[in-house]
């Protein structure tokens, strides 16, 4: 994580890089239904990308392709250098991709900790026999992913580390959020994507939540992300370029101020002006 | 029926899922005969509000009255019945059922034969396209087709009050006023329309009073004309 | 209150929490004892009346003992396994109960093979019986060829698990019903197979020897100085080793990564997958151990019982194991043992009824889930090293 | 083979296709509405068997002895009996237990059949012994070569085909059905159209179990002998039926249903080995069939319960 | 209603034994019944419960007799393992001096080592496959009902005898369908028959058409059936729906007044067999019906009754002679020499078997289990089918 870091920290020089990922003519097919239609999209190193569109453009739809939760109809997904069209969710994420959900789709009956291991899996060890008889090891794991686990919920806030062995369904929806997000940062991912993390929020909480992204992410700078949002003010603050999508195409593309004047982007929102 | 009439009530409602609260007291009506919309982007408790109007989702605190009649909390087939009907957000046709079967449906409390063959001519006459086909499955029509076959549906129980959610989610432009210009015509014949819409220009071009929700409250309202040039609408989408 | 003060109150107060449960611990032991032992009506009666008593007024104060217990896990366990010992010891002479705890625990030991795929991966198995009876039926032919019995209990549960890996393939390509109908058809293919087919005995079955460990013949009665004891505590002592060792692998897999991956997998198959869990790989672990431990179980009964038939692995027998899982609460071992006295020893202990007693508790069962639909112990949150103060 | 025995093997596999036919639709309507399965319907076949019988023994001892009348009043009291019994079942066993884990419901059900099992066996008088079924229908028959068709046979797989058509044509045809239907794919949705779900399912209980009533009978009459314990396998195969064909879809549950009888009258006469295998044979099929199709043969929807 | 009433007398019952130990003069001596009472085979269990019930009923109203009886009823719901369970009840009680136990064989065969290693002597009232008593030398197995094997043979003989050429055999794939099929089919090759096919059928199966258009193609003279009523009741009447001409003969699983009930004409000319005397026939069985009839049981006593009725009075009579002690019951027993019973005198050879080989065979005449040598159809009065 670090050496991408330390030769890559200033913007211009992420945008002449190869981009982190880069899509091609990326189609999604259900039945009659269209919901990618051929969209290319890139995302460089380091970047934070919006996706914005009005519901049911296509934009989750391209995440649960991205992470190979479905199988693209057609077109080409290549992340850092290397093609992961069709992989499995468990090759994607083991490249380096992962995601938050719209609906929040944490364990709830599980503790914060369990959910945030979920997203550790790959760092721990699970053979049966391990598990099961050798304790002694488990345990100096356990106590480093306890700690681990404990220091990223701390950058969120102090009290949801206080809170990690609490069932995740007596959480609040904002640290339900916090927790997910922690699941899709403990294994150190190159590229994050959030599907919409206000949804469901407050306005207040809303913020609470971007400044905590901010944060985690200045920690991160190499960290690149995507991020699903409604809240154009969300989008505005955190992102430096974002994509339009509608109708499974990008309809425009740019930061946020110049996209969001753009008549096609305000017809696709709010309808046609009507005289 | 009085123009100034309340047809809908809604009075300090309170309702949510879990433990969050997505609507925080929220107050609104919708004068019979006039088309009240409610304006908000995604997330905004919308929906929250159609659920809780018709029953799906009881509200914690707070009353809904619909022509007179305290309807807080009743189940949806009695809030139905009291001739209420509703175009659901994402047109929710069946999709293993036919056209025809959908409409019928649409006229569930409706036992009288001749009314419902009444209203489905009717309906054919405002969508040709559903009258030419009949038998085929709902699932296999594009989005705009259902669109139409949703509001079809409304339209067969022969409402007095409409309650329509996104009628223009995921569909083109020319579906869109072609929508709305039907939800008007419907509105001419006296039937109460509450609209709730993300798309707010074309919304308000046909209404006559709206509301705008952002966050689960109320945060502007007024005449249609009035709101068309608030900033607070605005505001709601782009920030 | 100062900061050591309040240690030490904490402290003071855990020791006596710790007591009180230990306290618990041997009365449900001498209930456990008077409820085996008993014949009578009357005293049957007052046993369950006390029971659901308890149960009721009890549940707002077991918390804090439970969790005093819980503090020590291995005091628990030696625990519970001492208590099961003074049980076996008081009834060392009478033969008949101890038939029964060994009946329950062995059925224990199935029921965690189950409750490993079901409660913890999701997997529903309705094959059970089948798994049990591959154990029985691989230590009856086995144990005629003179293998070793301990390689033959081993043997059991590895054959089981083999029979199961028949079954990989549709259990990982179908959910819910479906899955369900996959080993539902097994379980039927099993003893009906069994029974038609004449090279395993047929219907009328096989004869086995009783388990001889290096020279220790369990079917004689043991000789414990001032007494003869049954031969049963021999079995009695063996279940409970298997029990117990059941009951901590089930807890040391409930309590690690694996298990962490086991959950996932239940919860939400897509979100597992989608954070790089191995969905496949990890049903066909907890299959394959759920099956084991059946196998072993059934090893075990067949050597006890000295006779197995087909119609002891029939679906109705897979039904019996599934029912003590939903009784017990989906998920926790500890649930299963309450749930299997209910559904093993109750009808038993209803004999005086004669034919009227399936009734009775088919009704029992019913009221039970109606009233409390999670089961008798629902599963807790996972607490991977409890005690450490994590 | 000979063509006769041929059509022989066909005719009786067709009379137990339709037997289990009608049961397994009763699975499979009760899985379209709340996402259950009845796992005691079985049993309600038995039971419906039952009050045919006592209804006829009722009518032999109040003196009417017109067989069209006692058949059908035979057949009206068993479905009538039934849908009672699906209704109560569904309102006081199934509907309370919805927020529950689904294996709830199946526990219960399991129990509930043993109930009504044994209920019938210490209540209906020397319950324990096989009753003889009379015989209402006519028997005369045709011998064609190898082929005996028997009218009384005959009338049975038409009844009973009837009674599967006339289920069908309730679900596809009539408002009724249509709320069915529309709780069967979206049940929220069709609340909002007005339907009231609790009656919708206590009715879809009381006609799939109806339907269950008449099986009985249909068997009853057919075998002229009824035993207490025939429920658990007409239950297994009713829903193995159901859950081959593709659960939620009743033309499914005819195929799977005609399909299970296909299997067996297969592993009885044209297996290697001994017929006594059948039953292994059939299962092992299914097995097969669930790992080549995990949805059914016709997948309407996945089941993500249980 | 009667239903009702034995429920809340079986409950009131149980109450009185708990709260009330005997206050009688005479010494109160426990024996145990065993058979399945819950299940597919509950007719037949509850049948021989209730015979055994009766014998010690009218035992202890004999007042010269020393001992009242208490008899203790387990079900062993035809599953070994339970089977097992409740023999170990019965054993491990020292109060119970001896049993009458099981008709499943396969349970049957699973008890014996506990009954052995308990010392409880035991006698077998309905379970007939040979190796309960054949297959170990434990002195305290007893059985008063013949093995399947001398039933066969006889069967084999009569029936040949009429003149049949062929049979097709079908059999349930139970421990009891099975070990018919293969005494039988030993016994018909030695004595000339041909068996043209030998089906298995399943002990739930329903529906046997497929397996009888096989066996209309093959056109046997006699269709033989290994099993009990409720699968031969099924078969019988099928035979007659696929218009199977042949000559239909079954086992003592059969005999049975349901099997005439479930069939009404159909079951007429049915041929079968049973170990043992005509009860009919003698005084003492003449008796047994009358007192069962009598005593308002609530089913019927069921083709294995009188042997449950005749081991319980066994047991009680050697009781009676030797005390209430295991080891003399079962050296007594051991000595049965021509006990005279209702199914005939009973003696035991050194296994405990039965060896008085009185087997009867029945016919279905007018609604009745007749026995054959008292028949129209001996006689030459009617005839079978396949006109012999």
């Amino acid at each position: 994580m670090t050496a991408a870091a330390d030769t890559m920290d200033g913007p211009a020089r992420e945008a002449a890089a190869a981009p982190l990922l880069a899509c091609a003519g990326l189609t999604m097919r259900f039945g009659g239904l269209v919901a990618l239609d051929a969209l290319d999209l890139h995302v460089a190193q380091g970047e934070i990308l919006g996706l914005i569109g009005p519901n049911g453009s296509g934009k989750t739809t391209f995440f649960n392709v991205l992470t190979g939760l479905y199988r693209a109809s057609g077109g080409r997904i290549a992340f850092a250098g290397r093609d992961i069209t069709g992989l499995a969710p468990q090759a994607v994420y083991r490249a380096g991709i992962a995601r938050t959900f719209q609906r929040s789709r944490l364990c709830l009956p599980l503790t914060v900790f369990d959910n945030v291991m979920i997203g550790n899996h790959l760092r721990l060890s699970h053979g049966a026999c391990f598990n099961v008889f050798r304790r002694g090891a488990l345990r100096r794991q356990y106590d480093e992913a306890v700690g681990a686990a404990r220091s990223l919920a701390a950058t969120f806030n102090a009290q949801l580390a206080a809170r990690l062995f609490d069932a995740a369904g007596t959480l609040d929806m904002i640290d339900r959020r916090r927790v997910e997000i922690c699941r899709a940062l403990v294994n150190t991912p190159r590229l994050l994507l959030l599907d919409e993390p206000s949804a469901g929020m407050t306005r207040g909480e809303t913020r609470e939540l971007m400044d905590d992204i901010l944060q985690v992410r200045a920690a991160r700078p190499a960290l690149t992300i995507v991020i699903i949002e409604h809240e154009m003010n969300v989008i505005e603050r955190m992102t430096q370029r974002c994509v339009v999508l509608n109708y499974g195409s990008k309809i425009a593309e740019g930061p946020f101020r110049a996209v969001a004047a753009d008549r096609g982007v305000q017809e696709a929102y709010l309808g046609q002006a009507v005289a | 029926m009085t123009a100034a009439a309340d047809a809908l009530e809604v009075e300090h409602l309170f309702a949510g899922y879990d433990r969050a609260d997505v609507l925080i007291d929220v107050s609104i009506a919708a004068r019979a005969g006039e088309i009240t919309c409610i304006l908000g982007s995604n997330g905004s408790g919308k929906t929250t509000l159609v659920r809780s109007i018709l029953g799906l989702t009881p509200p914690r605190r707070g009353r809904v009255v619909f022509g007179g009649v305290d309807i807080t909390g009743l189940p949806t087939h009695r809030v139905i019945a009291l001739g209420m009907a509703c175009i659901p957000e994402g047109r929710k046709v069946f999709p293993k059922l036919t056209i025809e079967e959908n409409l019928r449906l649409g006229a569930y409390r409706e036992a009288d034969e001749v009314t419902i063959r009444k209203r489905l001519r009717d309906v054919h006459g405002i969508f040709p396209r559903l009258g030419e086909r009949r038998t085929q499955l709902a699932g296999t029509m594009s989005g705009g087709e259902q669109a139409m076959l949703s509001i079809g549906r409304g339209l067969m129980g022969g409402p007095r009050m409409l309650l329509i959610d996104e009628p223009s989610l995921g569909l083109s432009p020319l579906f869109v006023a072609q929508n709305f210009d039907v939800i008007r015509r419907v509105n001419e014949q006296g039937v109460t329309v509450l609209l709730v819409e993300q798309n707010a220009h074309q919304t308000l071009a046909i209404a006559h009073r709206g509301y705008v929700l952002s966050k689960g409250r109320v945060v502007a309202e007024g005449s249609a004309s009035a709101l068309r040039d608030n900033e607070e609408v605005r505001r709601a989408y782009f920030g | 209150m100062t900061g050591s003060a309040a240690t030490r109150g904490a402290a003071r107060s855990h020791s006596g929490d710790l007591l009180v449960a230990t306290a618990a611990v041997a009365a449900i032991g001498a209930w456990l004892w008077a409820f085996l032992a008993t014949d009578s009506v009357g005293v049957l009666a007052g046993l369950l009346a006390f029971a659901a008593a308890a149960f009721v007024f009890g549940r707002r104060a077991a918390p804090r003992y439970r969790r005093a217990l819980a503090a020590r896990p291995r005091m628990a366990t030696s625990l519970g396994v001492l208590t099961v010992c003074v049980v076996a010891v008081a009834l060392h002479d009478q033969p008949y109960p101890l038939l029964m705890l060994c009946t329950v625990l062995l059925f224990v030991v199935a029921c965690i093979g189950l409750d490993i795929q079901t409660g913890h991966c999701g997997l529903v198995n309705f094959a059970g019986a089948a798994f049990f009876g591959t154990g029985a039926y691989t230590a009856a032919i086995l144990a005629a060829h003179g293998v070793p019995d301990p390689a033959v209990i081993f043997a059991g549960g590895v054959v089981a698990a083999a029979a199961g890996s028949l079954l990989i393939l549709p259990v990982l390509r179908t959910r819910g019903y479906y899955a369900a109908l996959v080993t539902i058809a097994f379980g039927i293919l099993f003893s009906t197979f069994l029974e038609v087919n004449d090279s395993l005995g047929g219907p009328q079955g096989l004869k086995l020897h009783g388990i001889d460990f290096f020279g220790w013949r369990f079917n004689r009665d043991v000789n414990l100085g001032w007494t003869t004891a049954s031969f049963y505590v021999n079995y009695v002592v063996l279940s409970l080793a298997l029990a117990a060792g059941a009951f901590v692998f089930a807890r040391r897999i409930e309590r690690s990564w694996l298990g962490l991956a086991f959950d996932a997998v239940r919860l939400d198959e897509i979100a597992a997958a989608t954070f790089g869990i191995g969905v496949g790989r990890a049903k066909i672990i907890a299959f394959t151990l759920g099956n084991f431990l059946c196998g072993v179980a059934g090893s075990v009964y067949a050597m006890m019982q000295g006779f197995i038939a087909p119609n002891n692995f029939t679906f109705g027998e897979s039904l019996i194991l599934v029912s003590i899982l939903i009784l017990g609460g989906i998920g926790n071992p500890l649930g299963i043992l309450p749930a299997a006295l209910i559904i093993i020893v109750v009808p038993q202990k209803l004999q005086f009824i004669q034919e009227y007693r399936f009734l009775l508790y088919g009704v029992l069962v019913v009221l039970i889930l109606l009233f409390r639909p999670e089961g008798l112990l629902p599963r807790r949150i996972r607490d991977y090293f409890p005690g450490s103060g994590a | 083979m000979d063509a006769g025995v041929l059509a022989q093997y066909v005719f009786n596999g067709v009379m137990l296709g339709v037997i289990y036919a009608m049961v397994a639709v009763g699975f499979t309507l009760f899985f379209g509405v709340l996402d259950v399965i009845q796992f005691a319907h079985g049993d309600v076949v038995m039971a419906g068997a039952f009050v045919g019988l006592a209804t006829y023994v009722a009518l032999h001892v109040l003196g009417v002895a017109a067989p069209a009348v006692v058949v059908f009043a035979v057949a009206c009291a068993a479905g009538l009996g039934m849908a009672l019994v699906g209704a109560v079942i569904a309102r006081w066993l199934i509907l309370p237990l919805r927020a529950a884990p689904a294996f709830n419901t199946l526990l219960v059900t399991l129990m509930l059949g043993s109930i009504l099992r044994e209920l019938v066996r210490l209540f209906y008088p020397n319950g324990s012994n096989p009753q003889p079924f009379p015989r209402l229908l006519p028997s005369a028959s045709v011998n064609l070569g190898h082929f005996t068709l028997r009218l009384d046979t005959t009338i049975l797989i038409i009844a009973g085909l009837v009674m599967i058509v006339a289920v069908n044509l309730v679900v596809r045809r009539t408002r009724l059905g249509l709320a069915i239907r529309a709780v069967a794919q979206d049940s929220e949705t069709a609340r909002v159209m007005g339907i009231d779900f609790e009656r919708v399912v206590l009715v879809t209980f009381a006609i799939g179990s109806a339907l269950a009533g008449f099986a009985g009978v249909v068997y009853g009459l057919y075998y002229n002998e009824v035993n207490f314990d025939i429920g658990l396998l007409l239950g297994v195969i009713g829903f193995s039926a159901a859950v081959v064909g593709g659960l939620g879809s009743i033309y499914g549950a005819i195929l799977g249903g005609f399909l299970f009888a296909a299997l067996q009258t297969v592993g009885s006469v044209a297996l290697p080995v001994s017929s006594a295998y059948n039953n292994v044979f059939a299962f092992a099929v299914v097995i097969v069939l669930m790992t080549w199709k995990p949805t059914g043969l016709i997948a309407e929807r996945a089941s993500e319960r249980v | 209603m009667q239903r009702y009433l034995s429920f809340a007398c079986a409950l009131v019952l149980a109450c009185a034994t708990l709260l009330a130990p005997g206050a009688d003069a005479k010494e109160t001596v426990k024996i145990v019944f065993i058979g399945p009472l819950t299940g597919g085979n509950a007719a037949l269990g509850l049948g021989g419960r209730n015979s055994a019930d009766l014998a010690v009923q009218l035992h202890n109203a004999d007042a010269k007799a020393k001992y009242t009886f208490d008899l203790v009823k387990y079900d062993d719901q035809c599953k070994p393992d339970i089977g097992v369970q409740v023999a170990t009840k019965a054993g491990a009680d020292s109060s119970i001096i001896a049993g009458i136990t099981h008709y499943c064989s396969a349970v049957a065969i699973a008890t014996v080592d506990t009954y052995h290693k308990f010392g409880l002597p035991v006698i077998v009232w309905g379970a007939v496959l040979p190796a309960i008593t054949y297959g170990n030398d434990y002195p305290e197995i007893h059985r008063v009902n013949g093995t399947m094997i001398n039933q066969n043979e006889v069967n084999a003989k009569l029936v040949t005898g009429l003149g049949y050429k062929t049979w097709v055999i079908i059999h349930d794939t139970t421990d009891y369908g099975k070990g018919h099929d293969e005494y039988f089919t030993k016994y018909l090759t030695q004595d000339g028959g041909k068996v043209l096919a030998d089906f298995g059928v399943g002990a739930d199966q329903q529906d046997f058409t497929a397996i009888l258009t096989k066996v209309k193609e093959l056109n046997p003279d006699v269709v033989y059936f290994g099993g009990l009523t409720p699968i031969g009741v099924r078969l019988r009447s099928q035979m007659d729906k696929l218009g199977i001409k042949s000559q239909f003969e079954g086992t003592s699983g059969i005999v049975s007044d349901s099997y005439i009930q479930a069939l009404g004409p159909l079951a007429e000319g049915t041929i079968a067999f049973i170990d043992g005397a005509p009860i009919e026939k003698l005084p003492g069985g003449k008796f047994f019906l009358e007192q069962y009839a009598a005593h308002k049981y609530a089913e019927p006593p069921e083709a294995y009754g009188a042997y449950a009725f005749v081991a319980a009075n066994l047991v009680m009579d050697t009781i009676e002679k030797v005390g209430p002690n295991r080891k003399a019951v079962t050296a007594a027993l051991a000595a049965t020499k021509d006990y005279p019973s209702i199914v005939g005198p009973v003696t035991f050879d050194a296994h405990g078997q039965n060896i008085v080989p009185i087997v009867t065979a029945y016919v279905v005449q007018d609604g009745k289990w007749v026995v054959w040598q008292d028949s129209d159809y001996a006689k030459g009065k009617r005839k079978l089918a396949g006109g012999k």
